[in-house]
């Protein structure tokens, strides 16, 4: 009988490790991912993340990183945001004090016209985005797609593009595209006053 | 056979090699022994007694050619081996990339400077808005007023209807080549124009011929067989 | 007397206080520093984050913030490269899981590869890449300049090829050539052998 519940200790104390584990694990897992995106990512995202199906269970475990991280004492914070999106970020208050080192641009001067372009006229066919582009556009489009920054839908055998929720994330403008174009044509036609 | 139509004997096996260079260029020249050839060719003359001059030529040349053929074989097997290919380069394994968040520079303020640029070189490309342009002068230009013209077309039908109706008396029809017989091309178009503003009036039928092409107009509404074709 | 012990004791525990207040606050600003730049960053540069000219003290922090990464449990890592260079990145074994979500063109295998030739063979004829590499490796290279990890430069009609100090900082690699190769073979040497 000793013999018996000392064993099914054993086995619950491991059962209990592996569970722990496997939680750690999930954690890395949304760690990583929120880490190296950068940007928002959906609770699907994450949810493929950690190869699951259960919305639930990939909040359970996002709840559970940001209150980590909010305990933590660390530079970093992850965020909710509106619809389920979750994000890794900076804390705001040492964003000036390490501005200085990010030299890298997000694209080089060709790919970042065109897709200005695109976002003011969104949406717009790719053949229309050649035309007031030109050839080399081709590849500034795919360089776009492959970024996340702009969309491609097939309608027959034209593609008309528009800009991704990541563009809007990153400039900081609305998801919703004709208030997102009435953004820009206003900023724009504030900046041109200037 | 006559003797006279019988083939010489050197077009026969084993000589007809130095007399078909066609069959000599897909021999291996190893494989042909000149003098062999050349012996028997001379002996078997001889015992004919029919001595041909000109095909000892060909046979000559035939032979010569060999013999080149031969030589350019040994001079191709004495040219020095290729040397081995080098070993291939070391290609070592890909150098995976570290993933690391990085922050970038690029603000709405660069998008929207860009943009600037970008419109202006629009206006020069833009392709749409040269093809919106009417390519035609405005239809107030070339045609008149609107109801002058409605009521100069009324005055045209209602002549060509009239001029029909003449036209038609007895046979009931009428083809369009004798309607448009002796006018010039611009007045057979303007009267085709006019027939089918009256056939949407319902004043004439028009059908036409498959085979011949021919248009039949008819004044009023006319029953045709079902293999014709109404407009 | 009593009074005044308890005084000294306030004070040696404020002062106290504020040195973990500072200390706190330094590995906080080289943890923001490292996770903005998303390169190695020279003792110089973490230096001017902390406004200080020691590099003894920058480095003391830097250790220390190493020292706390190593010991959470995190999917990132601080690792120490050559020419007294840190560096903030995920964990190589979390890299497969999280890399769909990258929204930035990664190198597939092929032009991996031939960085991986131009690296090792350095400074080389882009003639000599095309005859190891085959006719798709001048796509790879027009890519690897593009990307600003190769550079070229013109001898008359032929091109040599080179990495740059973005390639060395990227993978963590010094920026003297010679030494950079030698790095290479042992990196190489290791994955051949596995």
């Amino acid at each position: 009988m000793q013999k018996t519940k000392e064993q099914s200790d054993n086995s619950q104390a491991e059962a209990k490790q592996a569970q722990e584990e496997k939680i750690k694990r999930h954690l890395r897992l949304l760690e990583a991912a929120l880490y190296v995106a950068g940007r928002p990512l959906t609770i699907n995202e994450l949810c493929s993340v950690l190869s699951t199906r259960s919305k639930n269970k990939t909040k359970k475990y996002t709840k559970a990183l940001i209150r980590e991280y909010s305990t933590r004492n660390t530079a970093l914070e992850i965020l909710e945001l509106k619809d389920e999106r979750y994000v890794l970020q900076l804390k705001a208050d040492f964003t000036p004090l390490v501005r200085k080192l990010v030299n890298r641009p997000l694209l080089s001067s060709g790919p970042l016209k065109t897709l200005s372009y695109i976002a003011y006229r969104q949406p717009i066919s790719q053949k229309r985005v050649i035309q007031a582009r030109g050839q080399h556009a081709y590849g500034h489009v795919k360089l776009l797609r492959d970024m996340g920054l702009v969309a491609a839908e097939h309608a027959g055998r034209s593609m008309t593009l528009r800009t991704t929720d990541y563009f809007a994330d990153y400039f900081g403008l609305t998801h919703d595209t004709s208030t997102m174009k009435r953004e820009l044509k206003r900023i724009f036609g504030e900046a041109m006053k200037v | 056979m006559s003797t006279a139509t019988r083939k010489p004997f050197y077009l026969r096996p084993p000589w007809n090699i130095l007399f078909e260079i066609n069959k000599l260029e897909k021999l291996t020249p190893w494989n042909v022994n000149i003098s062999y050839l050349l012996r028997s060719f001379l002996s078997e003359m001889e015992r004919t007694g029919k001595v041909d001059f000109r095909a000892s030529g060909v046979a000559l040349d035939s032979s010569a050619l060999i013999y080149l053929m031969k030589s350019k074989l040994l001079l191709t097997l004495q040219e020095p081996p290729a040397p081995p290919k080098p070993p291939p380069d070391f290609i070592p394994p890909p150098l995976f990339l570290p993933l690391r968040h990085e922050l970038t520079s690029t603000t709405i303020e660069h998008l929207l400077s860009v943009l600037d640029e970008v419109l202006k070189g629009e206006k020069l490309h833009r392709i749409d808005k040269v093809v919106s342009q009417p390519v035609l002068p405005a239809a107030s230009d070339i045609l008149p007023q609107f109801d002058a013209f409605l009521a100069e077309l009324d005055l045209q039908m209602e002549k060509l209807y009239k001029l029909l109706r003449e036209k038609v008396k007895g046979a009931g029809i009428i083809e369009f080549s004798t309607l448009i017989k002796g006018i010039d091309r611009i007045e057979a178009v303007n009267k085709f124009i006019l027939l089918l503003f009256l056939a949407q009036d319902g004043k004439v039928s028009l059908w036409q011929n498959e085979e011949t092409e021919e248009l039949y107009i008819a004044v009023g509404k006319l029953n045709v067989a079902k293999d014709e074709r109404t407009i």
